[in-house]
């Protein structure tokens, strides 16, 4: 079985198959020996590649992780082949937009812009409180504002579209 | 006055763990309060006493005083301890705390008024011949003022808040294009966080260290002081890594700052456990150091000290709260090796330090020689918005400052906190960067770095644990789905030949 | 020579995690090894490397030389260090180390041989003017034999061991009646533990404290003592709780001590950690001590020597291996403070002590200020009876003994190790007794006490959680019922509800 | 709902009650006022009685259960009132043995008696092995060695059955 593997942005082959019982791995095309025993089954991995050692634990469901590696967590994203190819279709059919997203969940406090702004590159579109901060969320590109999708005072989640911005047509 | 029999603590998560251990090892009973949000929390678990106040945000929970005076009063508790954050630079509910005629663990309510006002406390640190950062004293009405004002101080300018702490309400501004921003979002802050938006503006010093001495004073005019921490290394205003000594400070430069501190806080009458924040540089060549503000209570990096010391704070904070005279002078405080303090925040390093979200399902704390942990955080808890990102303390100490950077990258290492990331990866960064190891930085190392690295075999390592998982997972509902069969026609078998062995005992008889 | 790159520990649990932390400390991988049974160990996971020895008995895995050194050289490991049990007091294997080329973490084989013969080293130290506890040097055959022996030296006595170590294969005899089925356990517990049923007598001291001296070479004829451990309080001749400095050793008694105990090491050419124990008694009004055993390697209690010298005892122990000097002499070691060790054993306390088994489902470490956890104890981890019942142990530091006493009750108070029983109520029971809390008792001491007394609140408590935790179980499986049915028809209905929507689009085109 | 709790070896009587959606608790007669939260679905416990704080952990099933409180574990049996009478009855049908049980798993590493062998009160037994420590094993009252259910070497586990006594018939 083949497994196509994201880890944190860059993607990764890794090949299991058993034989005469017992599971090979091979990772970038490349057999490795390796041992796996799971402590619990909440997450905690006793894993060996060759005699290295990794302490690991694991959280999240059989495509999307979260793998901590000593101290490190890594978002890691496992798709078999089915899968990749099911996704690749749906990434080729979708546009690109030019959303603005919330990298983390929190409470708009101030909403600086309203539809059919102009905004440069860099100029502040809202205010956006989370864990006792402000933070100010800037516009990446200049543009014009297409659509405000949170209003002032609403609490939005980590990913969360907030301001849709048009770039502006070609000179 | 006798010592307490029974104490509340105004607090959560790890700092309330933190007292009420001292007080359980002073034969004190701790009462802790928590909010709804809280009611499985470590803090309750592990007091004597717990009383829910209901609520879920901090203003309905840990932020009402009524509430809390009332815990106290049902309890029988005879003295408050808030902690750090939430009241415990609250200088009405130290008052309220005091006409309920119960101990306030902390200074007189006057002097948190004079140092908690960054205004009034430069007023008054210059009167007493502390020297404070240049800058303007009054506080600023608009972001244009702001413009005039550090036209004649110089950029790079600090946009602080009056009212503020813990490095809420801080802006820098390099330039005047930016004040505009930075004014709106240092005193929307400062008004959130501190329900005060007044700021001030004072300049900022090129290649600054955060340098800070702790104070403890007794109700009887007696101080002393516990040496320096270093806590130059921050982001975003806010410390992640701090240790005791420092690098840059000598017995003589130790000497000099803590005489300059302790002239602070006496200058306010000061009784309890304070912290005064210097800011230090060497860019003229020779050392100098500048007040910066006085933090009226146990700081978060408390623990340094407490190890180079060997003295207990939060015991000395309850002794001197319950009248006792401290019993010792300066030359009896002595200082052996080196510590140095992570803290372990819910935040992504790769993502700016934005706060991270989730339940921590998996849980490993590191331990061993000198390794101390000081957390509130259990397998199972919700890490949430509502409440400060902090969810321990990691603390080594070593006979010198090298060993202890080892031991913390040892430490660092055996931690694992699954379900949300943490900021010790940019902690690993730091302890494992030149310039920290040489000594030589200042408050601008963390966001100078690149702390988003991966390393080759970890990834590795990821990606066949994530797929390992997943397939062990899939073998394992697999073989219950079959399990469960198997499991039911034993379970008839078993059954049925119970009743055999019954009809044969029938027989027998 | 210079610093290891890599060392090979051969040893599992806590003291394999110990030895670990301190080489990734220093800079050097460590390489573990593990048996089957201990595939998922803390041990194997904190290693950089490590290495499956198959098997399940010590005697496949941990005791297997070959398959140790195989191990080693597979993976380039420069230096074997044993800790302690298995092979740590084995002179064969440290000799096969060495023959193989490698640097071996102890003391030079010909010590271990001299010393590991209780025989040998009472004649060894008699040779040196050391004082021994009076008794007969040679084996004796039978318990007939020792019935005439012990005639002589007079009841009271001690049957000991000739090859022992650990309190296994002793016996106290107080009359000729015991001697026939003492004798018979103490030769088959030191065959079966030692493989060397040989037995000798000493006379057996009134109120004796166990008191030992820990020492340290370098292999250029330096060595220095790091004070006295008290380990009077045992079961069963095993200890239970250590603590340093001793309540009755002061200075002139620790540098009387001290002196004897490094003549002890000098007279076998000794190289590396080691420990000379004492017995102590001062029944005849004077305090005496005599000399005991020598153990050569790490002991279990090392930390609390490690909490009151600042000193890293493994990092002396591998730094000595490497060749490397002392670089200091004994007046440059200090003593600060006080630590107390609390070993957490897998045993019944309310049940003489017998071993618990069982597989650990909760866990909850002490934490915060001056506690240090030494632990091999994971979440999910089996306990069985193939290897010692020591799961951790934990060390308290404070400025003085009270303090250290006051912060292990609390630290005790804090643990939670759920799935196994542990020694821990025990300890508590002891440290909330009169007579240790004086500082006055000896080995006897908690043989003499109850300790399986309950607490009145906490029998309520535990009767009322165990009733909600069945109430609360039964409910969430009669949710779960209801939840599959409502889940099930909430599924039907979302894909319905996706393909009208994936219609909707179409006709929208 | 009346349930009969067993805590190392004392009997109370714990009752619960819902009433308008609220739980209700009694123990051994009187009102206790309860907070009770499981921190996770592994056991442990948030439980507060009165004002009074406890972190709890539970081990086992609904009937037989380890609650480990402040280091102090304690062995918890849980009957309701039908299981009760269930238990009673049982215990009246059996009979009182004289059999020796091992009261930890280990190892017979040797037998000292026989079938037939008359033994003094306190006599040695056998040498059970556990943990690396011989262990003797001894006759609780004078009698006859009537059955000896083990061998020399084999493993027997806790509460296991090694030797049957019968008392000396009275004098």
């Amino acid at each position: 079985m083949k497994y196509f593997v994201t880890v944190d942005g860059s993607t990764h082959e890794v090949e299991l198959e058993e034989r005469l019982g017992e599971l090979h791995v091979r990772f970038a095309g490349e057999d490795v020996d390796v041992g796996f025993d799971e402590v619990d089954r909440l997450g905690q991995i006793a894993l060996f590649l060759a005699d290295k050692s990794y302490g690991v634990s694991i959280e999240g469901d059989a495509r999307n992780a979260f793998v901590t590696v000593a101290g490190h967590v890594y978002r890691v994203e496992v798709e078999d082949e089915r899968e990749r190819a099911a996704h690749a279709a749906q990434r080729k059919g979708g546009g690109r937009g030019g959303d603005v997203k919330s990298v983390m969940p929190g409470v708009v406090v101030d909403l600086l812009v309203q539809e059919g702004d102009e905004v440069e590159e860099g100029q502040s579109l809202l205010i956006l409180e989370a864990m006792k901060m402000q933070n100010e969320i800037t516009a990446a590109q200049a543009g014009r504002v297409k659509r405000v999708h949170v209003t002032q005072g609403q609490a939005v989640g980590s990913g969360a579209r907030l301001i849709h911005i048009e770039a502006r047509p070609e000179a | 006055m006798a010592m307490f029999q029974r104490i509340l603590i105004a607090n959560r998560g790890e700092i309330a763990v933190r007292i009420l251990r001292t007080a359980r090892e002073m034969g004190i009973e701790s009462v802790a309060v928590y909010s709804d949000f809280d009611r499985r929390a470590l803090h309750a678990r592990l007091a004597d006493r717990a009383v829910a106040l209901g609520g879920a945000l901090p203003s309905e929970s840990y932020l009402d005083m009524k509430k809390i005076l009332a815990a106290a009063k049902r309890t029988g508790a005879e003295a408050i301890h808030p902690g750090y954050g939430f009241l415990a630079e609250n200088a009405a509910f130290a008052r309220a705390v005091e006409d309920a005629g119960l101990a306030w663990v902390g200074p007189p309510p006057a002097a948190i008024e004079t140092m908690g006002d960054k205004i009034t406390s430069r007023r008054s640190m210059q009167a007493a011949d502390v020297p404070v950062v240049p800058g303007i004293v009054d506080p600023i009405e608009n972001a244009a003022a702001a413009e005039v004002e550090a036209a004649k101080v110089g950029y790079p300018i600090a946009l602080k808040a009056a009212a503020g702490g813990g490095g809420k309400g801080i802006r820098i501004v390099r330039s005047k294009k930016e004040m505009e921003g930075a004014f709106r979002t240092a005193s929307g802050e400062a008004k959130s966080a501190f329900g005060d938006g007044r700021i001030y503006l004072e300049r900022y010093l090129d290649r600054p260290r955060h340098i800070e001495i702790q104070v403890m004073f007794d109700r009887h005019g007696n101080g002393v002081h516990f040496g320096e921490r270093e806590c130059s290394v921050q982001r975003r205003h806010q410390k992640l890594i701090e240790e005791s000594p420092s690098p840059v400070v000598d017995e003589a430069l130790r000497a000099a700052m803590g005489r300059v501190a302790l002239e602070a806080a006496r200058a306010v009458g000061y009784v309890g456990a304070g912290t005064v924040e210097f800011l230090y540089t060497a860019a003229s060549g020779k050392p100098e150091f500048f007040f910066l503000e006085m933090n009226t209570r146990l700081q978060v990096e408390h623990p340094v000290t407490e190890m180079v010391t060997g003295i207990d704070l939060v015991r000395e904070q309850l002794r001197v709260a319950a009248g006792e005279e401290l019993g010792y002078g300066q030359d009896d405080i002595r200082f052996h090796g080196h510590a140095i303090e992570v803290r372990v925040n819910a935040e992504d390093p790769t993502n700016g330090f934005l706060p991270s979200t989730g339940t921590i399902q998996n849980l490993r704390w590191p331990g061993g020689p000198w390794v101390r942990v000081d957390s509130g955080v259990y397998r199972g808890m919700e890490v949430g918005l509502n409440y400060d990102p902090m969810l321990a303390k990691l603390i080594c100490w070593a006979p010198d400052r090298m060993g202890a950077i080892e031991r913390m990258r040892r430490t660092l290492a055996e931690l694992n906190i699954g379900g949300v990331r943490t900021g010790t990866p940019a902690a690993l960064a730091v302890l494992e960067s030149e310039a920290f190891r040489s000594g030589d930085f200042d408050t601008h190392l963390l966001e100078s770095m690149d702390v988003g690295s991966v390393r080759g075999d970890e990834v590795q390592a990821a990606a066949i644990a994530a797929v390992l998982h997943r397939w062990s997972s899939a073998q394992r509902r697999a073989l219950a789905h079959r399990g469960d069969r198997a499991g039911w026609l034993e379970r008839g078998r078993a059954e049925l030949g119970g009743q055999r062995e019954r009809s044969a005992g029938e027989v027998g008889r």
